[in-house]
């Protein structure tokens, strides 16, 4: 099987690629200030829970924001392969 | 107009874009890095952003004090990168017709972007801390 | 510090005058010469005063915005003489630690500028005909 | 009987002389911008009262204030010899 059906089975069962950005107090805690990876997460709310079990992230849901392909969404927005997130912490401009 | 900037503001510049015939107010902020933040002594300072939602975001509160009060024109700009005590933050600047407006926006303006931009500050202490504002208090698991 | 002033404000030094290491906000208020005032086209302006009184009741008005509310410093300078279109007739900056104060004590300061100090203005228009603003509406036999 | 003499007794007599500084429509009205003069009104209401009799001033005393050596005061307050007065017509400053 090419890479290019495997892609296109396990897109039909949900797994999405996304290309995550961290700022911040995210930034630190992930070590590292983006990355591309595949999930099953329907939703950022879900690929947040997710990645705060992989990592020593503080923030709870509550208190960050979403932005997907660089406009704020809902935590229940569905997710789509290639989309952009990006978890915003509480900000502090100005 | 709504940007971020790296380099230090050019305050000058800006005043001399607010210009019309018709304006009898002009009115600015500064946000300046002060020495003492709730009790710690601040050496410097880092913003950083997420600069496409940032820029797509200032651009709408600016759009949206045009629309809520009766002014001519706006402008503001947000320092990103590392400050140090008295370095100029952010710059907003409002002109119209007469005073009122012209305050009413700027508040509004420094307000909106304060509270919707995805901007993120860290402190630096004189005591060799740091922390990011806003982020690890209410948890304050982290510290 | 208020005074007046009968040359073009100096803004670059009134803003260096208004520095402070605990000073996070600065709001600044210029009124400007507009070219259009109540449907009339203004060409040129004169600001005439009683000097020792208005230098009197200005100081007082800086005083009280630093009793009212939370602020660093506050200067003003009000210009006197002939002004053209665009020139600034009066600067208002204040600087405190948080921005409110800053906005309020400014708008304070304008707000009681005009309506307490001996100052007058005569506007020239461009039909010829000048006037002395609030003095020569209520009671039009004057003209 | 001597210039000082006069002086005296007209004093007696409620006469005193003051210092009038004119701006803006009155200073125009009044065509000069200051004068002393003798006068036997008691309070700047009434020598408003007694200069408007004389020009054409057009200006109500109720548009006005008074300034009585470089302070505001009432109307009502009594006036001395030497005093400085200036009429202030409604004000446009900013």
């Amino acid at each position: 099987m090419s890479s290019c059906g495997l892609k296109h089975i396990l897109k039909t069962m949900g797994e999405k690629t996304v290309h995550i950005q961290y700022f911040a107090l995210l930034r630190e805690q992930r070590k590292q200030a983006n990355e591309s990876l595949h999930t099953n997460a329907q939703t950022p709310a879900e690929l947040y829970r997710e990645l705060a079990q992989k990592h020593p992230f503080t923030l709870a849901q509550e208190n960050l924001q979403v932005a997907l392909n660089e406009e704020f969404v809902s935590w229940e927005t569905s997710l789509s392969d290639g989309d952009h997130l990006v978890f915003i912490p509480p900000v502090a401009g100005g | 107009m709504f940007r971020l900037s790296n380099s230090p503001l050019e305050i000058n510049n800006l005043h001399a874009s607010l210009q019309s015939e018709t304006a009898g107010g002009f009115v600015c902020f500064e946000g300046r890095v002060r020495t003492l933040n709730e009790g710690k002594t601040v050496t410097s300072l880092e913003y950083e952003s997420y600069g496409p939602l940032a820029e797509k975001e200032g651009l709408r509160v600016i759009q949206e004090a045009k629309e809520k009060f009766p002014i001519i024109a706006a402008s503001c700009v947000h320092r990103i990168g590392h400050l140090q005590i008295g370095d100029i933050a952010i710059w907003v600047g409002v002109i119209s017709q007469h005073r009122g407006p012209s305050f009413e926006a700027c508040r509004y303006i420094i307000d909106e972007i304060k509270s919707r931009l995805p901007i993120w500050k860290k402190e630096h202490y004189q005591d060799g801390d740091s922390g990011w504002i806003n982020c690890e208090k209410p948890n304050s698991s982290s510290k």
